[in-house]
């Protein structure tokens, strides 16, 4: 047991990566989450809207 | 065979001749000429005339008061009587003036609804429904009583018609629907317009079975198109009324100027069929607001002369 | 359920125009249930009153509350202590309800605030259609459970008239033809010889107020 | 809708965020590995950084702004977006002429010239590679002419073009001369389905959809009539419920879709409009001109992932996806690291949120018994009652730096806020939001002890979180905090009026002052949470749903209708890829079996059921004698499958040489292909019609991978397929180019006329209209095979006793289709495999795992806290007028039999407030929103004033 | 975003314009409010499924009550837009007072 650790290190945080890490976050794991960009969002932060419900992306 | 009110309808009917009566819309107003003069046409030509009752809910010159200038013009007048404008003290009350003066056949109806009249905001009465109506007219002259069962002194012995509509839905029930006026007490039936000539064999033909058509007479309704566009405004907007596309392909395909002609052409055609089938006792022509053409189509129907029976 | 409607806002406003102080009292139940005489309904008539009247340079003094029944003296006991206090009363009741406050305090005007409609049911959120109109003789046995006192525009008790319209009643195509419907019913129940038989003419007696004294509730006569 | 996310995100206390880094090395083993990053240098420290943006309006250097596809300008110092996470800025030294401006205006001290690339490690339990991709750069394709013409755009600057907060506002404009376009086209496929001119041979899966919405937008955009075109091969909307999307576009919106293939475009020079020329499908040549045409470029996985995985040694196919097991999809070949996300294969969206769930899945059950060792518990002190103490309210007014500061009188907001009833305590501060600010409220609070508190800064979308921890932290109930908002709706809108600003500052922070008045202490009601999972269906969905779950440590029961599991798959036997079906199924069944914490009912039916997330009970009947048994349990998994249609047309069951695809499969098992000399293969069998509008999703390669089946048997046979797109989305593709090269042939047909079929005694002969020779062609056939598509099982029953949500279509609907593709509207219920619709065995894997990972979240911890703002009734006063019950959009206020009244269930109200609004007696009130919380700062702003 | 719209806008937070009674919007007028608005989210995009279909019915109502008051019922008015259309907000706050300023002060004002 000690010598697992209790952390995860999730690498891109676009729409999966963030996906990814809340789950784990939610499920009491420790989550690194590590973007290139100085910002997270990804691809989906740039789109402006989504179908079907023609949603703003944002 | 003693007779149950002595009017001349019912004379012509039960010595078994084919009837033939007509009908009269009282005016708009309070001028017995025009009436006299819608008389002038039918007289010698019908055998009675239904006066109608506030027709459309539209106020007209009461329906008693007409048929007494029409019995004046030596008419024999068919009294209709709604339920909608007054309730049973007041339809007691004209049954007994209305035969005072020699009124001696009736017709009970429910009466258009109010909304559709010159008053929609008036509250409709239906104190009692027309086949209580008939009931209670049928008391009055069979048991010498009111319907609360005092007695009255000086029956009014009238002929008691109703409306049947063969056309209606369900059809299953139209029949039924004749049988419970006739259980009700009716001598006879005028029916509403009849187009469907398919329909209302079939209705006669069950009435037939029932063995209704015996114990009352059946004025089969007969109504000539004047136009096209009456045609299709009585398939569309009027309620109750079946008017098959076969009618309306005949009178648009008889050219200009001819479409009236051709109407009365199809009446007349249907009055033809009504003299042989079983069960119809006569035609009740409503030839409404065309009272000058009646001669002429009783002429071309070839129901003249009228029978005189004392 | 008693169903009612709010009163045009110009007849309520014209009804108490000389009235400075007007208690507009609610009632909880009905009224309430139909969305047009509860606590909300109190406070929008309220709202509307007061800005009305402030644009008429005529301000008013608005009380409010709202009761669990007006048709009940005890619910209109917690009144007593209020209604000095103002000129007019204003009632969100039906017409029961209206007149019974206006009993209890005589002395001062009394206002409706609805138009009672009808005795009905509630088809969706703020729906509502008349399925009573309470002739004291109930004939829905006969016909399939269908009243033909309501549902028929002219409350016929032998069958349709004659501007039945595939199924559908003379006067809008869109109301169906009462007689129709309970001939549907009835057949599909094979009841149809319930209506077979003319019924006579019906007792509208009892145009005076009517009185029903539930079985098994009635008070022992004083001694 | 991405940006709650983003906000989760960014706050989480579990998730450490790690901006401008890379991974360099990966060392040690699964469940232990030390992951060494490197970081770049930012220049602005993050965790000082108050996101107040007085460096960037300040920063005299302009940069081309990548955000907005370099379209419009940004400065030197910048955050890409203003809902950004971490709301921090940075510099690109790219462009910084290192002025030093930012440096004085910057009066957190958040700046750091100094700042220089570091490396630093991490140890982890497991690593999920989710790097994505980019869109293709078309400008290698020089006959599109992009970056020649600028009329011509990508996807993805039109996207910005049509964004309220890209560079035009949100006006539809094309780049050249800012005109309004009149005519668009869309390319499709630039950078997919081209192995010639991209060397791309996959469909990048996601373009026919955003083509199609970016059509329907910018007509919503346009002012007048705007002619749309998709130019296309085939249309690929095989999601869920895509087709209805296409169908509008396309019948109500009026987008124009033509098949055809670009040969070039030109510019015309005057105007600047775009002549497009084109082959049509019988092969014509085509002409026709536009004022924009926009190139939808594919998904394409940039190189420094390609060098990422070259240095983690994870294997890689010829794209650069990874490479990737249909049975095991998220995992790569190296144990404990696994993937996620465009980065496995093209997808869209949902897919890519499914996925990151099902490696969250797998990352976290490997580490199941750590779970929570390495997350800080946060003490929270006893709470104090100041119910019944009259509010003593503390004020506390943020200058943000300059941003509220420099505009708006503080000190004045300050002074007056002291004057309002009930404020004891007044303070204004340089950051509200930083730590030693906040350690200064947590003082006051005690010090002066307020019960209420009020800061006037930014936005409580934000903040308010963060404020509402530091009220907890000192005892004081968080809902008795209000935030005034007096940067965003105030400083930053109006500062050229500094007068203005201070008003209205005044007006605010009086409003919530008023508010905070009436605020109320709340309670967070704890609800135990049943660590047991209901899994519904046994089928590989069922089973995957429950090895993951029971891989996480948690029990679970699952139910399974038929005597025995495997569901649908049972009837299948090869995947496209070759892998053996059975084989992998039984292995499935019997680590299902061998599982401990997985429990199996078969011959299972559910007849009753009750509770809600954490607590539900349901009543099953199990066995030939249906034994009756009750199972509480926390969280429900639905993964009741669907079958093969039925079909109804093309003579299916009168004439035995009509079969399906499923039964081919069969019968090239059973006897080979041999004895068939041709084939004809009709798509679209029960799908997109009239009676299901849906595109069934798997038919197609069904088609292409029996077809080379057939090829690889009998090369001699030849196999028609007659369809109306073919949607071999992704790297199915590739099969498809596969299916062509080995000489099987592609008729197309339209939906209007399709092909028709008749029995002779030789053979059936299927005759349909080809449109490149536009002309009837019949063929005769031993076999017809049609592509049946999926019909849902039959949960008529079990929708109704669990109020569950089904399509017309009658598959389990989703809470939210983008966001939330693996919960069911209800919260605790989870959905999962072809119940929810149509899918491969791969992406039903990858789904079941990833409800497991949702389900994860609620059994991972021993009680639920509810949200405290939820409607409440008051039952004496109800008159149970039912308007509540009918008006919830979730069914939550019922009448309550047994006790007579209506009943709010907290653990079930979402806190819309919508039954608040029509309750006729003003008996339902909205925690936190309460009527009088709302009219007091109505009666604050006008009255008081 | 920093983009400029009116001043005389002050902002009242709701979960959702589900939540937005006849009486608030009746009550802003009544103290004397030039102007009310309620901002949704788009049509058919609500979160809660349809409240802001609820609230529109409502200010249609609180519109019929003003008039019947007799006051310009145009002084509340609904308009819809997503969470990351800023600039679509001022243009509606900016249009919204432009409205306003167009039917003047509120009458009750100082009343």
């Amino acid at each position: 047991m000690a010598d697992k650790s209790g952390s995860v290190m999730v690498l891109g945080a676009g729409i999966a990566g963030m996906q990814a890490s809340l789950d784990l976050a939610n499920s009491d794991y420790n989550v690194y989450l590590v973007d290139k960009t100085p910002t997270i969002g990804g691809m989906m932060a740039r789109l402006d809207k989504t179908f079907p419900t023609n949603d703003c992306a944002m | 065979m003693e007779l149950k009110s002595g009017s001349n309808l019912e004379k012509v009917l039960t010595a078994g001749h084919f009837a033939f009566t007509g009908e009269l819309g009282p005016p708009r107003g309070a001028d017995a000429a025009e009436v006299r003069e819608k008389a002038e046409h039918l007289k010698g030509m019908v055998d009675a005339v239904n006066i109608t009752d506030n027709q459309t809910a539209m106020v007209r010159m009461s329906s008693w008061a007409a048929s007494l200038i029409l019995l004046q013009e030596g008419l024999e007048p068919n009294f209709q009587m709604v339920c909608r404008d007054r309730n049973r003290l007041a339809m007691q009350a004209d049954i007994l003036g209305a035969y005072a003066h020699g009124i001696r056949n009736m017709l009970c109806l429910s009466g258009d609804h109010q909304q559709f009249g010159d008053h929609p905001q008036a509250m409709g009465v239906f104190d009692i429904d027309s086949m209580q109506l008939i009931s209670m007219t049928k008391q009055m002259r069979d048991e010498g009583t009111f319907l609360s069962g005092a007695e009255l002194h000086g029956v009014p012995k009238m002929f008691i018609g109703a409306a049947a509509n063969p056309f209606a839905e369900p059809f299953e029930w139209r029949v039924h629907r004749l049988g419970k006026k006739i259980a009700a007490g009716v001598d006879f039936i005028q029916t509403q317009c009849i187009y469907n000539m398919e329909r209302f064999r079939e209705w006669v033909k069950r009435a037939n079975d029932m063995g209704l058509t015996e114990k009352a007479y059946i004025l089969a309704g007969v109504t000539p198109m004047k136009s096209v566009g009456m045609a299709k405004y009585m398939k569309a907007k009027v309620p109750g009324m079946d008017v098959p596309d076969e009618i309306i392909k005949r009178l648009q395909g008889a050219g200009k100027g001819k479409v009236a002609d051709e109407g009365i052409n199809i009446a007349c055609d249907q009055i033809e069929e009504f003299k042989e089938m079983k069960g119809v006792a006569g035609v009740h022509l409503m030839a409404i607001e065309w009272e000058h053409k009646v001669p002429e189509i009783a002429e071309r129907a070839k129901v003249l002369p009228r029978p005189q029976i004392d | 359920m008693i169903v009612a409607k709010r009163k045009p806002f110009e007849e309520i406003k014209s009804m108490i125009k000389d009235y400075k102080k007007v208690l507009n009292v609610g009632c909880g139940t009905c009224v309430a249930v139909c969305l047009a005489g509860g606590e909300k309904e109190v406070d929008v008539l309220n709202a509307e009153l007061d800005m009305a009247r402030k644009l008429e340079e005529s301000p008013i003094e608005l009380g409010k509350i709202t009761v669990e029944r007006q048709c009940d003296r005890e619910y209109l006991e917690t009144l007593d202590s209020m209604v000095d206090d103002y000129d007019a009363i204003l009632s969100m009741a039906c017409g029961a309800g209206i007149q019974f406050l206006a009993e209890r305090f005589a002395h001062k005007p009394v206002f409706p605030g609805v138009d009672t409609s009808f005795i009905g049911i509630n088809q969706d959120v703020g729906w509502y259609e008349e399925r009573c109109r309470s002739c004291n003789s109930c004939v829905l046995g006969m016909t399939g459970g269908i009243c033909p006192v309501t549902m028929c525009a002219k409350g016929l008790y032998n069958g349709p008239c004659g501007g039945t319209n595939q199924g559908s009643c003379e006067i809008h195509k869109d109301q169906p033809c009462a007689w129709y419907m309970i001939y549907e019913r009835l057949e599909r129940q094979g009841r149809l010889d319930s209506i077979m038989d003319v019924v006579p003419a019906q007792d509208w007696r009892n145009q005076t107020p009517r009185t029903v004294i539930q079985p098994g509730y009635k008070k022992p006569e004083a001694a | 809708m991405i940006s709650p996310k983003l906000v989760e995100v960014g706050r989480h206390t579990n998730i450490n965020l790690i901006t401008n880094s890379e991974i360099k090395s990966i060392e040690g083993d699964p469940g232990n590995f030390t992951v060494n990053l490197v970081n770049h240098p930012r220049y602005i420290d993050p965790v000082k950084c108050t996101g107040c943006g007085e460096c960037a309006r300040h920063c005299p250097v302009t940069a081309v702004n990548e955000y907005n596809l370099n379209l419009d300008d940004r400065r030197a110092t910048y955050i890409q977006y203003a809902q950004a996470v971490p709301l921090a800025f940075a510099i690109d030294t790219d462009t910084c002429i290192g002025c030093g401006l930012c440096e004085n205006m910057c009066i957190a001290k958040a700046i750091n010239y100094d700042d220089e690339e570091r490396e630093s490690s991490v140890t982890v339990g497991s690593v999920i590679l989710s790097s994505g991709s980019r869109g293709f750069d078309p400008s290698q394709l020089d006959f599109l002419g992009y970056g020649k013409h600028t009329n011509v755009v990508t996807s993805e600057e039109f996207e910005r073009i049509l964004s309220a907060s890209g560079p035009y506002f949100g006006h539809l404009m094309r780049p050249l001369d800012r005109e309004e376009p009149k005519k668009i086209a869309w390319l499709q496929c630039v950078g997919s389905r081209d192995t010639n001119r991209s060397g791309n041979g996959y469909c990048s899966s996601v373009c026919c959809m955003y083509a199609i919405k970016e059509a329907m937008i910018a007509k919503e955009h346009a002012h007048g009539d705007l002619d749309c075109v998709i130019f296309n091969m085939d249309m690929r909307s095989f999601g869920k419920d895509y087709e209805k999307y296409y169908n509008r576009a396309r019948y109500k919106d009026g987008v124009r879709f033509e098949k055809g293939r670009i040969h070039t475009i030109t510019e015309e020079p005057e105007t600047g409009d775009l002549k497009v020329r084109y082959a049509d499908e019988t092969g014509m040549a085509q002409e026709e001109t536009f004022s924009m045409v926009v190139l939808s470029v594919g998904l394409k996985i940039p190189d420094t992932s390609a060098e990422l995985a070259e240095r983690l040694g994870i294997e890689l196919n010829k794209y650069n996806f990874v490479n990737t097991d249909p049975f095991a999809p998220v995992c790569t070949n190296r144990p404990g690291i696994y993937t996620c996300g465009v980065f496995q294969g093209p997808k869209d969206i949902p897919g890519s949120i499914t996925e990151a769930s099902a490696a969250a899945c797998l990352a976290g059950g490997d580490l199941a018994e750590a779970r929570g060792t390495d997350i800080e518990k946060v003490e929270v002190p006893d709470e104090k009652d100041v119910a019944d103490q009259a509010p003593k309210i503390g004020v506390f007014v943020c200058n943000c730096g300059i941003n509220i500061g420099g505009i708006v009188d503080v000190p004045d907001v300050q002074e007056y806020a002291a004057t309002l009833p009930n404020v004891v305590f007044t303070d204004s501060n340089l950051f509200t939001c930083s730590q030693d600010t906040q350690d200064k409220i947590k003082e006051m609070i005690v010090e002066h002890n307020l019960n209420r508190v009020v800061v006037a800064s930014c936005s409580p979308k934000t903040h308010e979180g963060m404020f509402m921890e530091t009220l907890e932290a000192c005892g004081l109930n968080k809902y008795l905090f209000e935030m005034a908002n007096i940067r965003n709706q105030n400083s930053w809108i109006h500062s050229n009026d500094p007068e203005l600003a201070t008003r209205k500052a005044k007006d605010l922070v009086r409003m919530s002052v008023f508010r905070a008045a009436e605020l109320k202490p709340l309670e967070e009601k704890l609800v135990h949470v049943n660590k047991r999972a209901l899994v519904i269906g046994g089928g590989i969905a069922g089973m995957n749903a429950a090895l993951g779950l029971g891989r996480q440590g948690f029990e679970v029961v699952l139910l399974e209708k038929d005597s025995e599991m495997g569901g649908f798959a049972r009837k299948l036997h090869h995947t496209i890829e070759g892998k053996d079906v059975q084989a992998y199924l039984k292995q499935l069944i019997e680590e299902v079996n061998a599982n401990e914490k997985v429990q199996v009912m078969t011959d299972a039916r559910i007849v009753g059921f009750e509770g809600f997330k954490g607590n539900f009970a349901t009543q099953v009947e199990v066995g030939p004698d249906a034994e009756k048994h009750k199972i509480e349990h926390g969280v429900i998994i639905v993964a009741t499958g669907a079958n093969e249609y039925k079909p109804k047309e093309f003579l299916y069951g009168e004439d035995d040489r009509v079969i399906t695809q499923v039964a081919l499969t069969d019968r090239l098992e059973e006897k080979g292909a041999s004895d068939l000399s041709t084939v004809v293969m009709i798509q679209c069998v029960g799908s997109r019609n009239e009676e299901n509008e849906n595109c069934s999703r798997i038919c197609c390669q069904s088609a292409v991978k029996n077809a080379l089946h057939i090829k690889k048997l009998n090369p001699d046979a030849q196999v028609f397929v007659l369809y109306r797109d073919i949607r071999t989305y992704g790297l199915l593709e590739e099969y498809y180019t596969e299916a062509r090269k080995q000489g099987v042939i592609f008729i197309r047909f339209d939906k209007d006329a399709p092909p028709t079929v008749e029995a002779t005694s030789e053979g059936l002969v299927v005759t349909v209209k080809d449109h490149i020779l536009q002309q009837n062609v019949a063929i005769s056939t031993d076999l017809l095979t049609l592509s049946a598509g999926m019909a849902a099982t039959d949960t008529d029953e079990l929708s109704r006793i669990m109020k569950l949500n089904r399509s017309p279509e009658g598959f389990f609907i989703e809470a939210h289709v983008k966001l939330r593709p693996v919960d069911m509207p209800s919260e605790g219920i989870f959905l999962c495999g072809s119940a929810h619709g149509p899918k491969l065995i791969s992406e039903t894997v990858s789904q079941s795992q990833a409800a497991a990972s949702r389900a994860t979240t609620f059994l991972a911890k021993d009680a639920i806290k509810l949200s405290a703002i939820t409607a409440k009734v008051d039952v004496d006063h109800c008159v149970k007028c039912l308007t509540c019950v009918r008006s919830c959009p979730f069914g939550v206020p019922i009448f309550n039999e047994d006790e007579k009244v209506i009943e709010i269930n907290e653990a079930i109200c979402h806190g819309c407030g919508v039954c608040t609004a029509v309750c006729p007696r003003q008996t339902i009130q909205l925690s936190f929103y309460e009527d009088d919380q709302i009219t007091s700062k109505i009666d604050a702003l006008l009255e008081a004033a | 975003m920093r983009l400029e719209y009116p001043g005389n806008v002050k902002i009242i937070r709701v979960p959702c314009t589900g939540k937005v009674d006849v009486m608030h919007l009746l009550r802003a007028i009544q103290k004397g409010a030039d102007g009310v608005y309620c901002v949704g989210c788009l049509e058919g995009t609500c979160h809660y499924n349809e409240g802001n279909f609820r609230c529109r019915e409502r200010v249609n109502h609180v519109r019929m009550l003003l008039e019947e008051v007799g006051l310009e019922s145009d002084r509340v008015r609904m308009y819809n837009l997503s969470s990351g259309e800023g600039p679509t907000f001022a243009a509606y706050a900016k249009e919204m007072t432009e409205h306003i300023k167009g039917l003047g002060p509120n009458p009750l004002k100082n009343k």
